[in-house]
């Protein structure tokens, strides 16, 4: 049973987390705020969308890669003006002053009415705070924002390679845990629905793209940490190879 | 098994790659700088967050509904999970707990709206001077910093002071007159609103208009009348809250009940002995041939129906005896009414002919009222927000003078309306002021009529008195608050005028039509964000509200947008708005919040307030001994008198002025009622639009009943053979709450038509149909009912409209998209006086409101 | 409300053709043994069949579930619930079947067991029913459902069995002992559809003179659906006609037109009863508040 | 306890959806889903029209045909006679909606499961009124023993658009509109 995890070494470990960490970092920038010009130049000369590693073992990963890639492929250059329409996509969307086609928070979805702060925001700062997490503008951004979602699971990522590197494995298990706790029971609990509103909304190729790129990253994201929670699982009794190994 | 873990290690992907890409996309300054970020707490703050508990904090409920209630919000983690309302007494009919309608209780979705305003926004191609001005209403738009928000209203100012003027800017409403006052002013907007032409005529002639002061007996006096007359007003629907349940207890204390309305409404089912139907606007009629019958009728041995002794000890102007000194006796409402002159009787007959009621009913109604003791004649306004009902009030009064059904328990004439439903007289508890000083005096002295002002703009001319035009070229408009774009009339004009202009700013919660149509959006709190205050109206009881929850997002309220905005002016805040902070505001109004004393001849402080609240507090305060405690008033969030019959506190209108009207004049002319009025001949004059008579003629509507026959006499329809009303409706607060999801569902919003007319035009109830006036077009699905007079439409007011401007058709159910702007007489908006037809929409069908897709572009 | 309930077609027009169709092939086994023809090849391979089929059905009625997550709960309450009883009896249904498959597959004898699985099927049929007609939607709560329930396992049966004949089994088919039980079984169907003809009057006065519920259901049949009725009925009528029209019309001479006739047949009885048991759930609509 | 029932006054309701709306936010429910909903009937013909309002909720039935058809017995009855279901029980079959003639059970689509008024136990265990009882502004809705709600109003259970008492029991006492 241990045979195979004995062949992982801890570089392995910390490279996938760096893959977890590189994911939510692109995730979060993106949903955060509106795009700046320089991030959206980043990724079109970057290439990210066509390099995201694993990406092909998610089809709908896979379509995301695609379709964002192709639309940042499309601009010779990235000119004012279609900096501007991918702007005004987000900003239509996720901003205002409009009702919002796909409201960015989760309470939106599962209270009647898309209102805001209710017992889902509540629980989310609750998961926040037990990191020690808070808001900077406290009790008047709602914390079940998709942007502050994914900077947790980013600022989690990095919290368990930093507990990998201490070798503080138990508390690395129990972050996993969390982690595997808040994809399943917050995020998936309305990406899918707010990914579907986003697809539909977005006037923009390049947010259509980036709706499945969300999703798709979640459902790969869930696989990523049952295996790191696993490999931790069976390494408790290979404990002493793992450190060697490293 | 680890599929992933070892396709890190055979390196399946170009790792480098990757990382490189991520880490030039991390290394890059990519957020704006002032977004929001989760930050790191300490430990202790960490373990604060994971313990809360819940709290009942009284909230506002501060719309414009003629209700005041009590409003709780559970407050748990600083987040609002319900409401209630009043629980904070036994409820009985004397003292009725003040509960909240179901506005009131939809609250919370208002607030919390994912449609809440949440940041300053520009609209995209907004430039100084306008940019593409045509774009407003369909413009993309960019979120912007309090900063460059502030930074551009203030710029825009400037510029259009100084290329044009001060009479350039025109404000709605909102206090950033503050801040524009203290750079030169700005153009005001005025009108007789809500009132209609009670507004402002009453005081001529000695009635009071209804909102600030009364004419009607209070709540526990209606339970004396014998006969209660509804004459045009339906507060289960337009005064939410207690008023309903105090006519009910006028009911069960044996009051029959005749409803006068185009509209069968809830309130004549619930309190209704008889329902009498009548044509918009023709209510003048209708009593004039009620004044003729009890004037041919009237024998003062045998059949006593005018009170004489009161019309000649209180009135002037009755007949050619009681002309006042100085006036044509042939001008007196007596003659007129019996055609004396003209040679037209204002008989029933007449009168049914205009108003659809019949001329033996009218007679019925007429004696029964004038032989009946006790009767309360009350009106709301709306059948005064007609164009030309300038002598309506006039008439109204006139006739309760000639049965004398006024002043005297039981007996009342006057407007029944907003706050003062039902229940008449001066406030029993009310807070004190804040304050704030006073702001700097406007030094422009324009302000331009609500019913004209959207064509004086366009036209660059607009009406300042008798025989004076002014020129006027406004570039900018601050909406600082209100509905002005949604709730006056002639919108599509309106929709012009915002297109034109170089500037507009909209303070506001949600994308409102004032602020579709704007450049600049500033997001404000609702009171339930803001320090706390009260909430005032309902004369028994006040409301206190405290802060509920945090400003959401960017949001901040008016007070802190205009000193902002006078900062970037160039003034300090203390100028703006005096250096009273929000905390010593409300303590202010606390401190002097007063009460009745028991004698009921006096007001007393309410609040007791000692050093230690003062030093918790932290704001300066004198100690004082009041009835209840700071904290009790907290805790409860309402302070209500007691009553019950007989106790100091009741109101008979006018009853000094009936019993001793030499020694207690009124504020006429004449110090009595003035069934003549020189006064408000020449009130009405010099307005500048229309004129009138001094006694109450009648004065068919601009586009009223008559107007919907090409021939009256002949009885032969026109184009627009329907009138349409605007009932105020339990959706909305007039705009407010139009985007409530549970609201929508409960308030479909259909518009009201008449079987009779829907069979005629082959519409099915639940069908689509086009409603059009000359002004404009709208769409609704049809309510096939029987409750409306045939000829008449309901479209409820306050729907935002939502033009489609290729077809040039509102989906919404606008009310004013089929009004226009025709100021009449005292600047009265015409909103139950326009005339209209309606036919089954041939294209795509409605969707019940319910199922709309947010509002988006 | 109808969207919802296109797994309930599902379940039970399949539960009622597994059942149909064991009964009458237990019949057909019956007479043929006692007419000494011994050889049922066809047997197993009906039996494995309807127990698929049985499953597929069970399996169908789960997507009816809002949380199939709690689906063990749905057999707590059999005492006062015929939803429960009708999943019970279903799964009893189903056991039987597999065991009746297993022993027949071992060359044992079924005698005994294909009473009780037939009983069990009997029994499940009637809590399908009984599931209906205890709501308080008026257009089921009447006898009729009953009879459409019956009516459509003994149509089904008929041509189920057919089937089964033809499918697994077409050389025995041929044989002058399974024509003159296909003629007495085709008869068995005619009647069940004559007995819903005579009870559908009935079935349509009750509704008129009902509820408002009622009468709108009725609207709904008459102002919607009356060409879909009428559509039903014949479906169902030619079907069968034709099933019988066959036995007779070939009986002494065989040919190879048979098998096509029977094949049209049976679609059309599959889609009458489809179209009818369409009807029986859209017309359903609950008694309220008016 | 004895039997929990509602109180309705016809004859005074003015059909403000109050309670309805009240109900909603007491248990957080989405468009399209009402525990208590307040119906409109308009009748007459001009000029003498007539306008009922009906706010109906469950009405925990002496026999209620929603419990005994349940197959997962996740809708039961309480001993102080409310109908109250168990959420962790319910499979979302529908069958309590085909059995009550009062609407009372309501699907709730996000999860999949039943749930209806269960007369804000929660509330009446702290000694408060159900959320729609306190929110009425016209005083039309009342609640307690269905024994001593008829001593107090009158025996009338029925009014003409409620389908045949019969066949659940209603625990609900109404008074009619004189007309």
């Amino acid at each position: 049973m241990a045979s195979s995890n004995t062949t992982i070494d801890m570089r392995q470990v910390l490279s996938l987390i760096e893959v977890r960490t590189h994911y939510y970092n692109l995730l979060r920038q993106l949903f955060l705020s509106e795009p700046t010009e320089q991030l959206l130049l980043e990724i079109k000369e970057s290439g990210i969308f066509k390099e995201l590693p694993f990406h092909d073992s998610n089809p709908l990963l896979q379509k995301g890669c695609r379709l964002a890639a192709e639309a940042m492929d499309s601009y010779d250059s990235l000119r004012k003006r279609d900096f501007e329409d991918l702007h005004w996509d987000y900003t239509r969307m996720f901003v205002g002053p409009y009702e919002l086609p796909a409201p960015p928070w989760a309470s939106a979805y599962s209270s009647d009415g898309r209102l805001l702060f209710q017992s889902e925001t509540r629980q989310i700062r609750k998961a926040y705070a037990k990191y020690g997490f808070q808001l900077q503008n406290f009790g008047s951004e709602a914390e079940d924002h998709i942007g502050y979602e994914l900077d947790f699971m980013y600022r989690l990522t990095k919290e368990t390679a930093s507990l990998f590197q201490e070798e503080e494995f138990g508390k690395a298990q129990s972050c996993i845990r969390d982690q595997i706790i808040f994809i399943e029971q917050h995020l998936f609990s309305w990406i899918p629905s707010f990914c579907k509103e986003m697809e539909t909304a977005a006037h923009m190729p390049f947010y259509k793209g980036v709706a499945a790129v969300l999703e798709g990253a979640l459902q790969l994201d869930r696989l990523l940490l049952n295996e790191l929670s696993e490999f931790l699982l069976l390494s408790v009794n290979t404990k002493t190879e793992v450190t060697e190994d490293v | 098994m680890f599929e992933f873990l070892n396709k890190v290690k055979e390196h399946k992907f170009s790792r480098r790659s990757f990382i490189g890409a991520g880490a030039a996309v991390t290394a890059g300054a990519v957020f704006p700088a002032s977004r929001n970020k989760l930050q790191k707490l300490t430990a202790v703050q960490a373990e604060e967050l994971q313990s809360s508990e819940g709290e009942w904090i009284p909230a506002a409920c501060w719309h414009n509904c003629g209700g005041r209630c009590l409003l709780k919000a559970e407050v748990v983690d600083g987040i609002v999970k319900r409401v209630k309302t009043d629980d904070t007494r036994e409820d009985s009919p004397d003292n009725p707990q003040q509960r909240a309608c179901v506005r009131g209780r939809s609250q919370r979705q208002q607030v919390y709206g994912v449609d809440r305003l949440k940041y300053p926004m520009k609209r995209k191609h907004w430039e100084p001077g306008g940019g593409n001005k045509e774009l407003r209403g369909n413009d993309e738009w960019v979120r912007i910093s309090w900063d460059e928000a502030t930074d551009i209203v203030a710029s825009e100012i400037e510029r259009i002071k100084n290329k044009y003027s001060n009479r350039s800017i025109l404000v709605t409403g909102g206090d950033i007159g503050r801040a524009l006052n203290l750079v030169g002013g700005h153009v005001g907007t005025w009108g007789t609103t809500s009132w209609g032409s009670w507004r402002w005529g009453p005081a001529y002639f000695g009635l009071q208009e209804g909102y600030f002061e009364h004419s009607i007996n209070d709540r526990i006096d209606l339970r004396n009348s014998q006969l209660i007359v509804l004459w045009g007003l339906n507060p289960a629907w337009s005064s939410p809250g207690s008023p309903t349940y105090n006519f009910l207890q006028a009911k069960k204390a044996g009051a029959r009940v005749i409803v006068i309305d185009p509209m069968y409404s809830e309130s004549a089912e619930l309190l209704g002995d008889e329902w009498v139907p009548v044509h918009p606007g023709t209510d003048h009629a209708l009593m004039l041939g009620m004044a003729h019958t009890l004037i041919e009728e009237d024998d003062p041995d045998s059949n006593p129906l005018i009170d004489w002794d009161f019309l000649k000890s209180c009135t002037v102007g009755f007949d050619q005896d009681m002309m006042p000194e100085g006036a044509d006796k042939e001008a007196n409402f007596k003659d007129y009414v019996l055609g004396t002159h003209d040679g037209q009787p204002k008989t029933a007959e007449w009168a049914s002919e205009i108003s659809g009621v019949e001329a033996g009913v009218i007679r019925r109604i007429a004696r029964d009222i004038a032989s009946t003791n006790r009767v309360a004649l009350l009106t709301g306004w709306a059948p005064a927000r007609i164009k030309n009902s300038d002598s309506w009030p006039q008439m109204f009064m006139t006739f309760g003078a000639m049965t004398g059904h006024m002043a005297q328990p039981g007996r009342m004439t006057g407007v029944s309306c907003h706050f003062g439903t039902g229940n008449g007289g001066p406030r029993l508890v009310m807070g004190g002021g804040n304050g704030v000083p006073p702001a700097e005096e406007n030094d422009v002295p324009d302000s331009l009529v609500h019913a004209e002002m959207w064509d004086a703009i366009l036209k660059g001319e607009y009406t300042a008195g008798y025989n004076d035009k002014r020129d006027i070229d406004i570039q900018m408009i601050y909406h600082g608050m209100g509905a002005t774009l949604q709730t006056r009339d002639g919108q599509s004009k309106g929709i012009d005028v915002h297109k034109n202009v170089e500037f507009v700013v909209t303070n506001g919660h949600f994308i409102t039509t004032n602020a579709k149509y704007s450049d600049i959006v500033l997001p404000a709190t609702t009171p339930w964000e803001r320090e706390g205050g009260f909430n005032v109206g309902n004369r028994d009881a006040l409301f206190y509200y405290r802060n509920v929850i945090d400003p959401l997002f960017e949001c901040k309220d008016d007070a802190e947008i205009t000193t902002e905005i006078g900062m970037k002016l160039g003034f300090t805040a203390e100028e703006v708005y005096g250096d009273v902070s929000p905390r010593q505001q409300l303590f202010n109004q606390i401190a002097g919040a007063q009460v009745i004393n028991k004698a009921g001849t006096d007001y007393e402080p309410l609040v007791t307030i000692t050093n230690k609240d003062i030093s918790e507090w932290g704001v300066e305060g004198e100690p004082q001994k009041g009835r209840i405690t700071i904290s009790e008033l907290e805790e409860k969030g309402v302070y209500q008198v007691e009553r019950k019959p007989g106790d100091n506190y009741g109101y008979i209108a006018q009853e000094a002025f009936r019993k001793d009207p030499e020694a207690n004049p009124l504020e006429t002319a004449t110090g009595k009622l003035e069934i003549y009025s020189e006064a408000l001949a020449e009130y009405v004059k010099g307005i500048g639009f229309t004129e009138i008579d001094p006694i109450p003629t009648y004065n068919p509507a601009i586009e009223g009943y008559e107007d919907t026959y090409k021939n009256f006499h002949a009885k032969e329809k026109g184009d627009y053979p329907l009138q349409v009303i605007n009932p105020h409706y339990l959706r909305r607060a007039h705009t407010i709450f139009d985007n409530n999801p549970w609201l929508r569902e409960a308030w479909p919003n259909d518009v009201y038509v008449s079987t009779a007319d829907a069979r005629e035009r082959g519409v099915k109830n639940g069908d689509t149909v086009l409603v059009e006036s000359k002004h404009g077009k709208t769409l609704r699905i049809a309510h096939v009912t029987e409750r409306l007079i045939p000829g008449t439409i309901g479209l409820m007011h306050g729907a935002w409209v939502e033009m489609d401007e290729e077809k040039d058709i509102d989906k919404a159910g606008s009310d004013n998209i089929l009004t226009g702007a025709i100021a009449t007489g005292q600047a009265i908006s015409g909103w139950n006086s326009t005339i209209c037809d309606f036919r089954k929409w041939e294209g795509e069908d409605l969707k019940l409101d319910k199922l709309w897709e947010p509002r988006t572009v | 409300m109808f969207s919802q309930e296109w797994p309930l077609i599902f379940f039970t027009l399949f539960g009622q053709l597994a059942v149909g169709t064991f009964i009458v092939l237990m019949a057909a086994r019956f007479v043929l043994k006692r007419n000494g023809i011994t050889d049922l090849r066809w047997l197993n391979p009906s039996l494995l069949a309807l127990t698929v089929l049985m499953a597929v059905a069970i399996v169908m009625s789960m997507f009816h579930l809002g949380s199939i997550s709690n689906a063990f709960y749905a057999l707590s309450n059999a005492g006062s619930s015929w939803l429960a009883r009708e999943i019970l009896l279903a799964g009893v249904f189903l056991a039987l079947l597999v065991a009746t498959y297993a022993i027949s597959y071992t060359q044992k004898s079924i005698d005994v067991i294909s009473w009780v699985t037939a009983a069990a099927g009997i029994a499940t049929v009637y809590a399908m029913a009984s599931v209906y007609v205890t709501t308080i939607i008026p257009a089921w709560m009447h006898v009729n459902t009953y009879l459409a329930y019956f009516g459509t396992t003994v149509i089904y049966g008929v041509v189920g069995a057919g089937l089964c004949f033809m499918v697994f089994g077409r050389k025995e088919f041929f044989t002058s002992h399974y024509v003159s039980f296909m003629k007495k079984a085709g008869f068995v169907a005619a009647g069940a559809i004559i007995v819903q003809l005579i009870v559908l009057p009935v079935y349509l006065t009750s509704l008129a003179g009902g509820a408002p519920a009622a009468q709108m259901s009725l609207n709904l049949l008459f102002e919607n659906h009356a060409w879909t009725m009428l559509l039903r009925w014949l479906l169902t009528i030619a079907g069968g006609g034709l099933l019988i029209y066959s036995f007779y019309r070939y009986a002494d001479r065989l040919t190879k037109h048979i098998p096509a006739f029977i094949y049209v047949a049976v679609a059309l009885v599959l889609i009458g009863e489809f179209t009818g048991r369409y009807l029986f759930y859209i017309s359903g609509i609950p008694m309220n508040i008016g | 306890m004895g039997q929990m029932g509602f109180y309705y006054d016809l004859e005074t309701c003015i059909g403000c959806k109050g309670c309805q709306i009240a109900c909603k936010d007491k248990n957080d429910l989405k468009t399209g889903e009402l525990f208590r909903e307040v119906h409109d009937f308009e009748g007459g013909s001009f000029p003498s029209p007539y306008v009922d309002h009906v706010t109906i909720s469950c009405n925990h039935c002496d026999k209620p045909k929603c419990v005994e058809n349940c197959p997962t017995g996740a809708m039961h009855k309480r001993e102080d006679g409310i109908v109250d279901f168990d959420h962790s029980k319910c499979v979302g079959c529908k069958m309590c909606m085909w059995s009550c003639p009062y609407d009372g059970p309501v699907y709730l689509k996000e999860e999949g499961k039943v749930a209806k008024c269960d007369f804000c136990k929660d509330l009446l265990e702290n000694n408060e009124d159900p959320a729609c009882v306190s929110a009425c502004t016209m005083r039309a809705i009342d609640y307690g023993d269905i024994e001593e709600l008829k001593e107090k109003y009158g025996t009338n259970q029925s009014i003409r658009y409620f389908p045949d008492l019969d066949i659940t029991k209603p625990n609900i006492v109404v008074k009619q509109k004189s007309r």
